[in-house]
């Protein structure tokens, strides 16, 4: 075979392998539709739809950065918590300055900018963790889950930190509001979605994450600063968290130590699920807005049902999640 | 612009790799530096590239000192080296590679298009055809290394070091990088390479420098020095004959039987037979299934057909099968498939065996036994017992994939790309290994892209050519114009495709 | 006549008195279905606040519910959500937690957390009269845990009862158990335990037995478990006495729910369950075999 | 140079290269001794010390098991909901067939065939959906997990399944006897421990889970069965978490939903901890006993300690885990 025919085969051979990986989850999410229009027939309600996409912008947000993350080879188990925390802070900041400030939107805007800067604070802390100190990622960001979860509690006195009433009728709309009809939380989380995508795919960041996930020493050797990008990609996670804090606290007004429970292993889920390979490498974040959509349906439409126990829920999603990821796995033998 | 070591040692650990390095590299010429395996090649190059730091002596720039802190900065200066082993990020695409770390942009955002012209142009160039979007991971191992080379022509070189570069290629495709590197030459660049060829080291360099043990032993004008001269400046002794004499005469016994063996997308309906003593050679041009028909006749890849040994159909869905009933395959690619390179070598070495070594636990001490074997029997030159084979001279991590394939004691071999960066001294000792092996009754098949090596090796050739038997060839018949005909599709002798 | 839908949000059952709670709910709607044909009932656990506010949504947006009963996982992100199901005319049933702001719901089944406390101390003071030295285990870092608590110390003020100390057990019996353990190594000298958890007395209990000490002289649980309930029915001196807290609640408050749709008897208001204490005489009242809790 | 000559030079290298690895979790180790040794005299001891011991056994137990999926690249986040399970499943097992077999030796013989049987069922099928349908092992086992926490809720109908009071005085021996003063967890977990260092050392299994960690396409072309030895490490993990179980069990004769959570995260972490690494090729079996006890100490210590409020015990394991890993980790500069 000359070069010239292997290369048609070779090209062929890759567009049909990049279909399954492809139309895998995409495949996935179409038949969760399919299942919840059949279950109820308010399921494509506006109503529904609305919901369930404001509702996932949190981990949506999370999962975004998370996938540059996973890219770059990295993980963080802490974003659960690191939200948890900068609600609190958020909450006690907004609190603080309220006699001062008094209710309105600079308070808001006071409120913003602490989430933020709270957010790519913790970022760095870890990323600095897993760069400079060279410590396993998963360690770290172990270690942090568990102290910002604790200091939550602590800032909490055990308890709940609530919001001010009189600030949460000012702060509210950005959970709840929106424009034409479109809910800010919707709106911000695909705007971040599409952010995400475009830096992935046409930034050379997204390329530098991807390069050092696939051979760090590869990318050292061709110049890329490997420490930096991915102290930049913990950095942007945590800023994400901050931000997808800020719908958050709307929504809620209050912060505990049951604030983003387990949302680590929901944005992990959902980025793997998203075709984004665990071990670094490769990364896809639109895949990662499928996946988070799906992992939203599978609870909307458990509980659009009756008949099955609830105390089954996690038993069934478990078993959605794994026939998600068969339907995308390479279906080349293990040759 | 002028690159030159001076008085450059250097040392890892306690062990010092190089004595007193001295050496320059001038624009517009080209200069190979050859020796042993382990003889401090790559090592030079390394630190004059600025992946490495020598322990002491200087690099100059222009007869200015200069001190690389990092690739980055040595190719800041114009310095780019292409390394022994490939370097490429196997998950993205040869375009991502091509321009890693140096993307093009348009504003903000990359300029994908810009870059997938230039790749296909720098391709263009090499007269390589693989897609800019294709994933690394897939392409082929010349292609590879095609990619590596259009990488470094991309950065703009003042000064190009390239580590074995032809190692993986075929003639032809070797023919099209020194097209390159005359070109480049012309244009002033300064050029330094490896090879273990030495007819490539004499027809397209100018200057030779010989290394041995670390030290430089002999620096000269190409055309001063013959083949045979630079061969004993390398190893110290004469090389002459590089193929041994059969010794006893191939058995008429059948030990092997393949019929219609048929790998998809790779190899259709390929039926041979092995005798007792027997070398087989395997020729073709790359790309044409050589490696893929032998992997699914040992049950690496799926495959359908029968293989028999010594008449008995063996299963390739089990992955000792095929080890077991005597048959061993050494892979071409050391680097994904040959070796753990962060192991040490008594545990690469015994890893296919390791049953051998096992009553409930291992016998460590018989694996250390077996390794002082091998690194005698081998010639296996390394720092130290625990290094990480990883840090081994390619040339002797190449003979330790051979030594912990042998010591599976198989009856058959199949041997791929046996000497691929291995000196010339070193090859002679593995083909009178291989010679020990037929002698003693076992049977061996090489396959190689090196014509010279088949010729000079096998009993009898088979050629392939897309995936099919090409034809065969037995002694008096087996030559370069014979290959190449069948290869290529210009000769019909058994009805090929 | 047309069927109206009642839809159940409670936390998951995450330990023994949440698990008591689901049991109870999933008993109150099997029963109530079958009195009341023309009513559905949704039911739906959460492991979160934040998804407890999802099921919530999903029940306005999908299944049309006419009547919310809510056990809020806490009481303050609960707050909006479950208003926004009042304002839309939604008939609201609270259990257990109140709700941040009052006057949002139509009817309240509460439980009375500084009233567990409070009734845990005063026992406390009572068994031991010349005062002593107790640890005491807390629960989940919560609202909840920290309403008794505060209940409890204040109980036992000036009694010359001395709290040597306080950990969280997380109403998990694993965790107390360890908790135990440590503090047994930690006092020598240990008269009784406020466990304040019926889960985390097992874990106490079974830290103690190991032990082999005789120094405390009984452990003070909540809660009613049914083993621990009888226990204090069989006169277990270790066992002396419990405090109620109910997890039939939620089965109360949808019983009531549902009369309060399927016809005109007045059930609004607010409904408090009290903590009582059980002593060896009046345990037979609050032993319920069938119960998982 | 000759290889002969090099012999010396190399032990020596190795030596010292060894030395920070080897010892940095030992010396954490003993950090946290000597701290607990002088904020409480009870510290060292017999009683804390055996029971410190004792209850680190469950985790001990399944992190060694976890050495070896981690060594081969593999990870397990199962395993706690896991333990719940076959927990449950004991206990209803024993209870059913307590009429017909009365208690008595008999009965726990059953009882433990069942844990070791459903242990090692549920490792296969772990083992399974990642070798054989090639299933990333973090969605595999975030599913896996799901569904056995869900399965035991639903098999103790929300509530605590106990064992029936008749078998608990005839199992309790299992956990809180021994021999010679030492009891049984203790001397299972060393046994368990002992045979897990030999294995991963000294026979072709351990080298083979390391081999396949390192690069799986060299082993298997060293003709190492990769999907068994896979498949093998999920199958042993499986089993000891049935070990674990029949050691757990006999505490407190009952288990809820709330059983055995987040030991999943504490024996990755003690394995991490110890000195493994999370991406496979390199495996310890005594680090990851260290782990384990560094882990279990920090409770300790923060139990026996004052002054601290217990809403920050989170806080403070997550910086010693954070500490016990940058004590071990390889000096050597990044490049
Ligand atoms: N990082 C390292 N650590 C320890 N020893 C090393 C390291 N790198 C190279 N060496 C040793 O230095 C010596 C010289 O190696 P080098 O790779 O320069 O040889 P070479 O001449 O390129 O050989 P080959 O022809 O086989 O490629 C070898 O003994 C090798 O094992
Ligand atoms: N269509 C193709 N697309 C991409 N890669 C291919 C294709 N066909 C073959 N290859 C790769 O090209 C390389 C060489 O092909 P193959 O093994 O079939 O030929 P060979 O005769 O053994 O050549 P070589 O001497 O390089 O081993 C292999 O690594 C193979 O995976
Ligand atoms: O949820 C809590 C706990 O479960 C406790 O055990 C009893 O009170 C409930 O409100
Ligand atoms: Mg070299
Ligand atoms: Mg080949």
């Amino acid at each position: 075979m000359t070069a010239t025919d292997a290369k048609g085969a070779g090209a062929q051979g890759r567009a049909r392998h990049l279909d399954l990986k492809v139309l895998g989850p995409i495949l996935a999410l179409l038949a969760l539709i399919l299942v919840g229009a059949l279950l109820n027939a308010n399921f494509l309600s506006m109503g529904n739809i609305t919901n369930v996409l404001s509702r996932s912008a949190f981990i949506g947000i999370i999962a975004v950065g998370m996938t540059f993350v996973i890219t770059a080879g990295g993980l963080d188990l802490s974003v659960g918590s690191m939200a948890a925390f900068i609600a609190g802070l958020m909450i006690l900041v907004m609190n603080g300055l309220l006699p001062t400030m008094g209710p309105g939107w600079p308070l808001v805007f006071v409120g913003m900018t602490t989430a933020l800067v709270a957010g790519v604070a913790a970022g760095f802390i870890n990323g600095f963790l897993v760069t400079t100190m060279r410590i396993e990622a998963f360690i770290v960001t172990l270690g942090t889950m568990g102290i910002y979860r604790s200091l939550v509690t602590w800032l909490a006195d055990g308890g709940t930190l609530s919001l001010d009433f009189g600030m949460r009728s000012v702060i509210r709309p950005i959970y709840y509001d929106g424009i034409l009809g479109i809910s800010w939380p919707i709106i911000v989380f695909a705007l971040v979605a599409i952010a995400g995508e475009v830096v992935m795919r046409r930034a050379a960041f997204g390329r530098h994450a991807a390069a050092i996930g696939s051979n760090d020493q590869v990318a050292r050797y061709s110049s890329v600063n490997v420490n930096r990008v991915r102290l930049l990609t913990f950095v942007f996670l945590g800023l994400l968290v901050g931000v997808a804090t800020i719908m958050y606290v709307p929504r809620l007004g209050s912060a505990s130590s049951s604030t983003g429970l387990l949302w680590e292993l929901e944005a992990i889920a959902a980025v793997i699920i998203g075709g984004t390979m665990l071990k670094g490498g490769f990364g896809r974040v639109w895949g990662t807005v499928i996946g988070v959509l799906i992992l939203s349906l599978i609870d909307n439409i458990l509980n659009l049902t009756d008949g099955v126990s609830p105390y089954l829920n996690g038993a069934i999603q478990g078993v959605i999640i794994i026939l998600a990821v068969i339907l995308q796995r390479d279906r080349k033998a293990g040759a | 612009m002028k690159l030159s070591l001076r008085n450059i040692d250097r040392s890892f650990g306690a062990v010092q790799v190089l004595h007193d390095v001295t050496l320059d590299l001038h624009p517009g010429e080209v200069h190979a530096l050859i020796g042993e395996n382990g003889a401090g090649k790559s090592t030079t190059m390394k630190i004059m590239s600025g992946y490495l730091a020598p322990t002491s002596g200087e690099v100059l720039l222009d007869d200015r000192p200069v001190a690389f802190a990092s690739s980055e900065a040595a190719e800041a200066h114009g310095v780019v080296l292409i390394h022994q082993e490939f370097n490429l990020a196997e998950l993205l695409t040869v375009e991502q590679n091509i321009f890693l770390g140096h993307e093009l942009k348009r504003g903000p955002f990359l300029d994908i298009r810009a870059m997938r012209e230039r790749t296909r142009h720098l391709l263009d160039r090499l007269d390589c055809h693989v897609a800019p979007d294709a994933v690394v991971r897939d392409i082929s191992n010349p292609d590879k290394q095609m990619v590596e080379i259009a990488k470094a022509l991309s950065r703009d070189a003042r000064v190009l070091i390239m580590d074995e570069p032809t190692a993986v290629l075929t003639e032809r495709e070797a023919e099209v990088l020194f097209s390159q590197i005359s070109r480049l030459r012309a244009e002033g660049v300064a050029i330094l390479f490896t090879s273990h060829k030495l007819d490539e080291v004499k027809r397209i360099s100018d200057r030779v420098t010989v290394l041995r043990d670390g030290h430089v032993v002999a620096q000269a004008m190409t055309q001063a020095m013959t083949e045979d001269e630079m061969a004993t400046a390398m190893v110290g002794r004469d090389v002459s004959s590089l193929y041994p004499e059969r010794a006893a005469p191939v058995g008429g016994e059948i030990v092997l039987t393949v019929e219609g063996l048929t790998v998809p997308g790779h190899a259709r309906d390929v039926s041979f037979d092995l005798h007792r003593g027997e070398i087989l050679g395997i020729a073709g041009l790359i790309g044409s299934g050589r490696t893929e028909t032998m992997e699914g006749l040992v049950g690496l890849r799926a495959a359908t057909g029968t293989v028999r040994v010594e008449g008995r159909a063996i299963r390739r869905d089990r992955p000792r099968a095929a080890l077991d009933a005597g048959i061993a395959y050494l892979t071409e690619d050391r680097k994904e498939r040959g070796l753990l390179l962060d192991k040490s070598m008594r545990e690469n070495l015994t890893l296919q065996s390791l049953r051998d070594f096992t009553r409930v636990l291992i016998d460590e001490a018989a694996e250390d036994r077996a390794l002082d074997q091998a690194i005698a029997d081998f010639d296996i030159r390394a720092p130290h017992r625990a290094v990480e084979v990883g840090n081994l001279s390619g040339g002797n991590q190449q003979k330790l994939l051979l030594a912990k394939t042998m010591l599976a004691d198989p009856q058959i071999v199949i041997i791929d790309e046996p000497t691929r960066g291995i000196d010339i001294g070193t090859k002679k000792q593995i083909y009178e290994f291989i010679h020990g092996l037929v002698a003693r009754g076992k049977s061996v098949i090489v396959i190689s892209s090196e014509m010279q090596e088949v010729i000079g090796l096998a009993d009898r050739v088979l050629v392939m050519r897309q995936g099919r038997l090409a034809g065969e060839l037995s002694r008096p018949d087996i030559n370069e114009d014979r290959i190449v005909r069948l290869a290529m599709g210009l000769d019909g002798v058994r009805g090929a495709a | 006549q047309e069927t109206q839908v009642i839809g159940i949000s409670i936390p998951a059952a995450t330990h023994g008195w949440a698990g008591g709670m689901n049991y109870h709910a999933q008993e109150a709607v099997d029963r109530l279905e079958g009195v009341y044909p023309q009513l559905d009932f949704v039911l739906a656990t959460a492991s979160d606040p934040a998804k407890q506010v999802n099921d919530i949504e999903d029940m306005l947006a999908t299944r049309d519910i006419d009547a919310l009963v809510v056990l809020p996982f806490e009481s303050e992100p609960l707050t909006g959500p479950v208003a926004a199901v009042a304002d839309a005319g939604k008939w609201v049933t609270v259990v257990d937690r109140g709700l941040a702001q009052e006057g949002i719901e139509d009817l309240y089944v509460a439980g009375d957390n500084p009233g567990f406390g409070r009734v845990a101390g005063e026992y406390m003071v009572s068994a031991m009269p010349d005062g002593g030295q107790i640890v005491a285990l807390r629960g989940i870092p919560t609202t909840i845990d920290n309403e008794r608590v505060e209940g409890f110390q204040q109980a036992i003020e000036g009694s010359g009862i001395e709290i040597l100390g306080m950990e969280h057990g997380n109403w998990n019996r694993d965790d107390s158990f360890t908790v135990m353990q440590d503090f047994l190594s930690k006092y020598p000298q240990i008269d009784a335990v406020w466990a304040s958890d019926d889960d985390m007395a097992i874990g106490v209990l079974a830290a103690i037995e190991a032990a082999g000490r005789d120094d405390v002289q009984f452990v003070l649980g909540g809660a009613g478990m049914k083993e621990m309930i009888q226990r204090t029915a069989e006169n277990d001196p270790m066992v002396p006495a419990n405090v109620t807290y109910p997890p039939s609640m939620i089965a109360t408050a949808i019983e009531l729910t549902a009369v309060g749709l399927t016809s005109n008897a007045p059930v609004s208001g607010e409904f408090v369950i009290g903590s009582v204490l059980v002593t060896p005489e009046n345990a037979a009242d609050y032993y319920f075999p069938d119960s998982p809790f």
